[in-house]
C-alpha cells in the first residue's frame, strides 16, 4: 500500500478519535466549557492551517472572520429571525464575503499581508463596535443571544464545525488540490507553469479558511451568548491560533492538534490566573520554535514523517 | 509541402522603464524542429521566452499558437494550451518530493482536478482513485529524463544538474507542444550536457518542437537546425549555424567589432 | 475655521513626532528587509525608561535620551547577532522574522508587566515646560513644541548620518544591494548590526517622548504603535527612512482632523489609509515588487 | 470581560454566581436566576442623580464626551435622555475610541462650543488621559466631570497630580461615600483600620466591594434552611432591601441586578493639605456645597 495512503487511513482514524472524544467526553467530564474552548481552538487553528499551511499566507487577521461570523450569525437571528443552524452558515457565508472583498491582499507578499490583513481585522472591529451604527449592529453594547441559548447543542454544533475543519485539513493533505496548493507556496511563477492557475487555487483556500473561521464565530456566538465586540475581535484569537499551528506543524493534520491540546491546556493551568507567565512562556516558544524547529513539534517525527497525517 | 508553422510571433515589443528589451520581434518555430535562439547578454533572449510563456505581457505585438493569439495570456492557461518552459536557474518546489513536483504538472493545470475537487467533495468520494488520474504520465516524464531513482526525494536534496532534469520532467509531464528551454547547459559538465542534448533529440521525435536558449556553441550545433541570432532586443539573423558563423553582422555582434 | 487651524497645526507636530515613531522600523527593514514587529514594544520600553528616570530618580525625563541610546545601541547589537545571521540563512527569512519578532514582542511585554505592572503610568506634561505657546494665534501646549522639536533634531541626525558619514554610504549601500555592497568589500554584519542598533535607540528616544504625546503608557502599548508605525513607514515609503516624514505627517494631519470633526471613527484611519495605500499603490510606496500572481 | 464569560458558565451549570461589581445590564436576563450582583447597580443608573444635579443647578449647556464602549454609552445615553426630558439638549456628545489617549484636539473642539459643564465618561485611562491633557491645554471649564478619581483615587492623583482634580466633580464611592446606617458587617471605620493593620494597603473601593460581596454571600448562607442553589437564591430575597452594609443598601431585582445604591455627586474641593471630595448632591446626604463655576 502506498504511504499516502497509510496516511489516508491514520487521518481518518485520528479525525474519528477526535470526534468520539469530545462527543463523550462531557459525560465524564463537566467542565464543558473547557473542552468547547479546546474544540474552537482546534477548529481556528485548522482552518488557519489551511491557508498558512498550505499557501504561506500567514494571516494576522485571522480573528476578523471569526467576529464577522459571531456578528452575522447573531444579527440574523435577532434582526431577521432566521433560525440558529442557517444563521451560523450564513456566518460563515459572511466571512467568506469578506474574504472575497480581501482577496486584493493576496497580491501581497509574506509580511505586507499579515499586516494588512491584521488591519483589516481592525478596521471591521471599530466599524462594528462605532456608536453610529448602533440600530444595526448594536455598537458597544455588544450582543445578547439567551433567548435561543442552548448548551448543548451548541456544543453539538462545535463538535461538527470541528469535525468539518478536520475533513477540509485532511482533503488538502491527501489531495492533488492540496498539492498545488504547496506547489503554490513553494515557488507561485513555477507554479503557474506548471498549470496551476495559482490565483484561483489560493482564493479558493482563503475563502474556506474564512468560511471556517466564520462557522467558528456564530457558534462561539450561540454558545457564549453574551459578548461584546472586543471579545470576538481579540486578537489574542489571532495569536493562539497562529501559534498553536506553529508549533504543531503547519500543512499537517495533527500539527494543529497537538499545538492546540498542548498550548491551550498550559494556558488553562497557567494563563488564565497569570496571563503574563503564559504570554512569556509562548512568546519564548515561538523565538525557540523559528530558531530551532521552524517546522513544528511534526518535524520530530523525521522516520515517519511519510505517515504523519 | 513545407512544414507546419506552430508558432508565430509577431512585431512584439517589451519594455522596462526606459529600456526596449525586445524590439520587433518577428519569428516562427515549425512542427518537430529545434530552433537554437542565441545572441550576447542582455540582447533579449529570455525576454522573448517570458513573453511566449506568458510571464511577461508583451507591450506590442501578436502571437500565434496554431493560429491561435496567445500573447497576454495567463502562464497556466499556456500550460494547458502545450506551450512549457524550463528556467535557467532551476525552481523546484523546495519542500515537495521529485515525484510530487511532477504530479503537480501532470494534474495538467489543476484545472481538471480543482473541477473534480468540487464534484469530489460534493460525493463525498475524492479519496478514490480514478480522481485526477495520472500516475502513468508522472512516471513516463521521470523516466524520459532518468530520474526514477531519485522520486522519492525532495527536490531541496537535489544537485543543480538533477534540479534543472526535474524542471524538464515537470514541463513534459503537461504534455507540451512547444517546449521552451532557457540555458539548461550552463554549468553543467560534458556528459550531463550531452544526455540533455540526447533528451532533447528523442523529445522533438514525439513531435514537440523546441526553442533552445544556449550560450554553449557546440551544445547548439549538435541539436539544432536552424538558428535565430539576437542583438539588442531584435533578431538580425535566421538560418543554420554555419551560415551564422559566415554572417558579418553575427561575426561583430560576437566578437564585439 | 479656528479648530481647522488648531487641527492642522496640532496634526503636524503630531506627525513629526509620528515620524520619529516609525523611522526606526523603517531603518531596519531597509537594511535587513525585516520587518521589526516588537518595534512597538521597543517604544514602550523606552517611555518606561523615561518613566523611571522621572519618578524614580527625579531626573528630567529627556535625559533619559542618551541613557536609552547607550543601553539600546547594545540591546540592538546583541539582537542582531543572536537572531539575524541564522535567519538570513533559512529558506525564508521575510516571513519567519516577522513571527520571530512578534514572540519578542510577547516576552518584552510580558517582562515589561512583571516590572512595572498593569496599571497606567505618567509623567506630568509640565516637566517640559508649563503652559502653552502661540503658533499662528493658536494655542499649542509646550510640551507638544519641545516633542516634535526633538523628534525633528533626531530625524535631522537620521538623514545626516546616512548622507554625510562613511557608515552612512555603507548602510545605503547595504539598503539598495547587500550582495554589491558586500563585493566592495562594506562588512554588511557589521553595518546591518549598527543599523540594528540605531533603529531601536530611534523607537527608544520616540519612547521617551511618548508620555507627553500620546498620554499614559502602559505595557499593553506596544502592539497598535506597530502597526500604527508600520502604517506611516508604508505611507513614506518602506526602505527610504526619509520618506517617513511625509507618511508621520500624513497620519497625524489624519487623525487630529478626524478628532476634530469625527471623533468615533479615530482608530480607523491608520488601518484604512495602511489598506488603501497596500492596494492602490504598492509596488509604487513599497519599493519592493509584490508577489507575482 | 471574565465577566461575559460566566454569564453562561453560570447557567449552564446551574450554579449561583455573585459578582462583586458588574456593569452590564445585558448580564441580567429573566431567564437566567443564577447572577446576583452585589454592588454598583448597572452602569445605565449611575449618571441618575449627576442629571438631577445638572437640572436643578440649570447648567443648561452641557457637553458629553465618552469612550465608546458598553459601560461607558449606557451611561452617556442615560444622562442625554435624562437632561432632554428637562429640555437640554447637550451642545457636544460624541463618542471617541476607548483607547484614546490624547484628548487634546477633542478639548480644543468642546471647548468651541462654550459649554457650561464638560461630562468625560471614560475607563481610568481615558480619565487620566483626560484630565492630563485638559491640564496642559489651559483651557477652563466651569465643571468637569469625570468617572474614576471617585472609585480609584490614588491611581488618578498619581498620575494627573492633585492640582489636575481640583474642583472636579466625580461620583464618591466608599471609602470616600461614608454610610452611617450599617446593619451587618464592620462600618467603614473599623474595616478601614483591620485592612491596612493586616495588608498595609490602603482600602479602595474595589476593597470594600470584595468584602461586601463576602459580607452578602455568608449572609446567603447563613440565612438558606437548604444547600441547593436555587435555595440560596431564594434565600438572597428574604434579606433584599433590608440589608445595610459600609457598601449602602442591598436590594437586588427579580433579575438579579442590584438596584440598592446610587451614585451620588462630589467634588474635590482644595484645602491647606491637599483635595477632600465632598458629596455635593442631593442635599440630603451632602457634606459641602458645590463650588459653581470653579475659579
Amino acid at each position: 500500500m502506498r504511504k499516502k495512503n497509510i496516511r489516508l487511513i491514520i487521518g481518518i482514524i485520528l479525525i474519528l478519535v477526535m470526534t468520539a472524544l469530545f462527543a463523550l467526553l462531557p459525560k465524564i467530564y463537566n467542565n464543558n466549557f473547557l473542552l468547547f474552548n479546546i474544540m474552537l481552538y482546534i477548529a481556528l487553528a485548522e482552518g488557519l492551517n489551511l491557508i498558512y499551511g498550505f499557501t504561506g499566507y500567514l494571516p494576522f487577521g485571522y480573528v476578523g472572520f471569526f467576529g464577522i461570523g459571531a456578528y452575522s450569525a447573531s444579527l440574523l437571528i435577532l434582526l431577521l429571525h432566521v433560525g440558529v443552524v442557517p444563521a451560523i452558515l450564513l456566518g460563515g457565508v459572511a466571512a467568506s464575503i469578506v474574504g472575497i472583498i480581501l482577496t486584493p491582499l493576496l497580491r501581497l507578499s509574506g509580511a505586507y499581508f499579515a499586516i494588512a490583513n491584521l488591519a483589516a481585522s481592525q478596521a471591521i472591529y471599530y466599524i462594528i463596535s462605532n456608536p453610529h451604527l448602533e440600530n444595526i449592529t448594536q455598537g458597544p453594547y455588544g450582543i445578547m443571544l439567551s433567548s435561543v441559548y442552548d448548551a448543548t447543542a451548541s456544543y453539538n454544533a462545535m463538535l461538527i464545525v470541528m469535525f468539518f475543519a478536520f475533513m477540509l485539513v485532511l482533503f488538502f493533505r491527501q489531495s492533488r488540490f492540496g498539492l498545488s496548493l504547496m506547489a503554490i507556496r513553494e515557488d507561485s511563477i513555477t507554479a503557474s507553469v506548471a498549470g496551476v492557475n495559482v490565483v484561483l487555487a489560493r482564493t479558493i483556500a482563503w475563502l474556506l479558511s474564512a468560511f471556517v473561521a466564520g462557522l467558528c464565530g456564530g457558534v462561539f456566538a450561540w454558545y457564549t451568548s453574551v459578548f461584546y465586540p472586543e471579545t470576538v475581535f481579540s486578537l489574542n484569537i489571532s495569536i493562539f491560533a497562529i501559534v498553536f499551528v506553529l508549533f504543531g506543524g503547519a500543512a499537517t493534520l495533527i500539527g494543529p492538534l497537538i499545538g492546540t491540546v498542548i498550548l491551550y491546556g498550559m494556558y488553562n493551568f497557567i494563563g488564565i490566573s497569570t496571563p503574563q507567565y503564559f504570554q512569556l512562556i509562548y512568546g519564548l516558544l515561538i523565538v525557540m520554535l523559528i530558531m530551532f524547529l521552524p517546522n513544528g513539534v511534526v518535524s520530530l517525527f523525521k522516520k515517519v514523517k511519510d505517515y504523519v497525517p | 509541402m513545407s512544414p507546419k508553422e506552430i508558432l508565430k510571433v509577431e512585431n512584439v515589443e517589451k519594455r522596462f522603464g526606459g529600456l526596449k528589451a525586445l524590439n520587433k520581434v518577428n519569428l516562427s518555430v515549425y512542427e518537430n524542429e529545434i530552433l537554437g535562439l542565441v545572441g550576447p547578454n542582455g540582447s533579449g533572449k529570455t525576454t522573448l521566452i517570458n513573453v511566449i510563456s506568458g510571464i511577461y505581457k508583451p507591450d506590442a505585438g501578436k502571437i500565434y499558437f496554431f493560429g491561435k493569439r496567445i500573447d497576454g495570456i495567463a502562464t497556466y492557461k499556456l500550460a494547458h494550451l502545450g506551450i512549457n518552459r524550463t528556467f535557467q536557474i532551476p525552481k523546484p518546489f523546495h519542500g515537495l518530493t521529485v515525484r510530487e513536483n511532477v504530479e503537480v504538472a501532470a494534474l495538467y493545470s489543476g484545472k481538471q482536478c480543482l473541477k473534480s475537487f468540487f464534484k469530489h467533495l460534493k460525493n463525498f468520494k475524492f479519496m478514490e482513485k480514478g480522481y485526477c488520474n495520472i500516475e502513468d504520465d508522472v512516471q513516463t516524464a521521470i523516466s524520459i529524463v532518468g530520474l526514477d531513482k531519485l522520486q522519492d526525494k525532495q527536490a531541496t536534496q537535489l544537485n543543480t544538474s538533477e534540479q534543472k532534469l526535474l524542471g524538464l520532467a515537470r514541463a513534459l509531464a503537461t504534455k507540451p507542444k512547444l517546449l521552451l528551454v532557457d540555458e539548461i547547459a550552463a554549468g553543467l559538465n560534458q556528459e550531463e550536457t550531452d544526455k540533455i542534448a540526447e533528451i532533447l533529440q528523442t523529445l522533438v521525435k514525439k513531435s514537440i518542437s523546441i526553442i533552445v536558449v544556449e550560450h554553449l556553441m557546440h551544445f547548439i550545433h549538435k541539436i539544432t537546425s536552424r538558428v535565430v541570432v539576437m542583438d539588442s532586443g531584435s533578431p538580425i539573423f535566421e538560418g543554420t549555424l554555419e551560415q551564422a558563423a559566415n554572417d558579418k553582422r553575427v561575426v561583430e555582434v560576437f566578437l564585439g567589432g | 475655521m479656528e479648530l481647522f487651524f488648531y487641527a492642522l497645526i496640532s496634526g503636524i507636530l503630531y506627525g513629526i513626532f509620528f515620524a520619529l515613531v516609525g523611522i526606526g522600523l523603517n531603518l531596519i527593514f531597509g537594511v535587513m528587509r525585516m520587518v521589526n514587529l516588537a518595534h512597538g514594544d521597543f517604544i514602550m520600553l523606552g517611555a518606561f525608561g523615561a518613566w523611571l528616570a522621572y519618578s524614580k530618580l527625579n531626573m528630567n525625563p529627556l535625559l533619559a535620551i542618551p541613557i536609552e541610546i547607550f543601553i539600546f545601541m547594545i540591546i540592538g547589537f546583541g539582537v542582531y547577532y543572536a537572531f539575524v545571521p541564522r535567519l538570513s540563512k533559512s529558506r525564508d527569512p521575510e516571513m519567519l522574522s516577522f513571527i520571530l519578532f512578534f514572540g519578542i514582542a510577547q516576552i518584552i511585554e510580558a517582562l515589561a508587566i512583571f516590572a512595572f505592572g498593569n496599571n497606567q503610568k505618567s509623567i506630568p506634561f509640565s516637566t517640559l515646560g508649563k503652559g502653552s505657546i502661540s503658533i499662528l494665534s493658536q494655542s499649542i501646549p509646550f510640551s507638544w513644541v519641545v516633542s516634535a522639536a526633538i523628534s525633528l533634531l533626531m530625524i535631522g541626525f537620521v538623514y545626516y548620518y546616512l548622507y554625510f558619514t562613511r557608515t552612512g554610504y555603507a548602510t545605503r549601500a547595504i539598503m539598495s544591494s547587500p550582495e554589491e555592497a558586500s563585493s566592495v568589500g562594506i562588512d554588511v554584519s557589521k553595518i546591518s548590526a549598527f543599523a540594528m542598533g540605531i533603529g531601536l535607540s530611534l523607537a527608544a528616544i520616540a519612547g521617551v517622548l511618548a508620555p507627553f504625546m500620546i498620554g499614559s503608557i502602559d505595557p499593553s502599548i506596544g502592539a497598535s504603535l506597530t502597526t500604527t508605525s508600520f502604517a506611516i513607514v508604508v505611507i513614506g515609503s518602506l526602505g527610504k527612512p526619509i520618506g517617513t516624514i511625509l507618511g508621520g505627517i500624513i497620519y497625524g494631519l489624519a487623525m487630529m482632523f478626524m478628532q476634530t470633526y469625527l471623533a468615533s471613527w479615530t482608530n480607523l484611519v491608520p488601518y484604512v489609509i495602511l489598506i488603501l495605500i497596500l492596494l492602490v499603490k504598492p509596488s509604487g510606496l513599497l519599493g519592493k515588487k509584490v508577489r507575482n500572481a | 470581560m471574565l465577566t461575559s464569560v460566566a454569564v453562561p458558565i453560570a447557567q449552564e451549570h446551574k450554579m449561583l454566581l455573585f459578582d462583586p461589581t458588574g456593569t452590564s445590564a445585558k448580564f441580567f436576563s429573566p431567564h437566567n436566576p443564577y447572577l446576583v450582583l452585589t454592588s454598583l447597580p448597572t452602569s445605565g443608573v449611575w449618571p441618575t442623580v449627576l442629571a438631577d444635579f445638572l437640572i436643578s443647578h440649570k447648567i443648561n449647556k452641557v457637553a458629553v464626551i465618552y469612550s465608546a464602549n458598553d459601560f461607558n454609552q449606557s451611561q452617556a445615553e442615560t444622562l442625554k435622555s435624562k437632561l432632554e426630558a428637562a429640555k437640554i439638549k447637550p451642545v457636544y456628545y460624541h463618542a471617541v475610541p476607548t483607547d484614546t489617549s490624547n484628548y487634546t484636539v477633542l478639548i480644543r473642539t468642546i471647548e468651541a462650543t462654550h459649554p457650561k459643564a464638560l461630562i468625560e465618561f471614560g475607563y481610568p485611562t481615558n480619565d487620566i488621559a483626560f484630565l492630563q491633557n485638559l491640564q496642559a491645554s489651559g483651557a477652563k471649564f466651569n465643571m468637569v466631570f469625570t468617572i474614576f478619581p471617585g472609585q480609584q483615587l490614588a491611581l488618578i492623583e498619581k498620575n494627573v497630580g492633585t492640582k489636575a482634580l481640583e474642583y472636579t466633580y466625580t461620583y464618591p464611592t466608599p471609602p470616600l461615600l461614608v454610610y452611617n446606617k450599617v446593619n451587618y458587617g464592620m462600618p467603614m471605620s473599623e474595616f478601614e483600620k483591620i485592612y491596612t493593620q493586616t495588608t498595609k494597603r490602603p482600602v479602595d473601593f474595589l476593597t470594600v466591594a470584595g468584602y461586601n460581596a463576602g459580607l452578602i454571600i455568608q449572609k446567603t448562607l447563613a440565612t438558606s434552611k437548604e444547600f441547593n442553589q436555587l435555595a440560596l437564591r431564594n434565600a438572597i430575597n428574604t434579606f433584599s432591601g433590608k440589608l445595610f452594609t459600609l457598601n449602602g443598601l442591598f436590594k437586588i431585582n427579580n433579575e438579579g441586578a442590584q438596584i440598592g445604591e446610587f451614585l451620588p455627586v462630589g467634588q474635590f474641593q482644595p484645602t491647606k493639605t491637599g483635595i477632600v471630595l465632598h458629596v455635593v448632591y442631593p442635599q440630603n446626604i451632602a457634606t459641602g456645597k458645590p463650588i459653581y463655576p470653579a475659579p
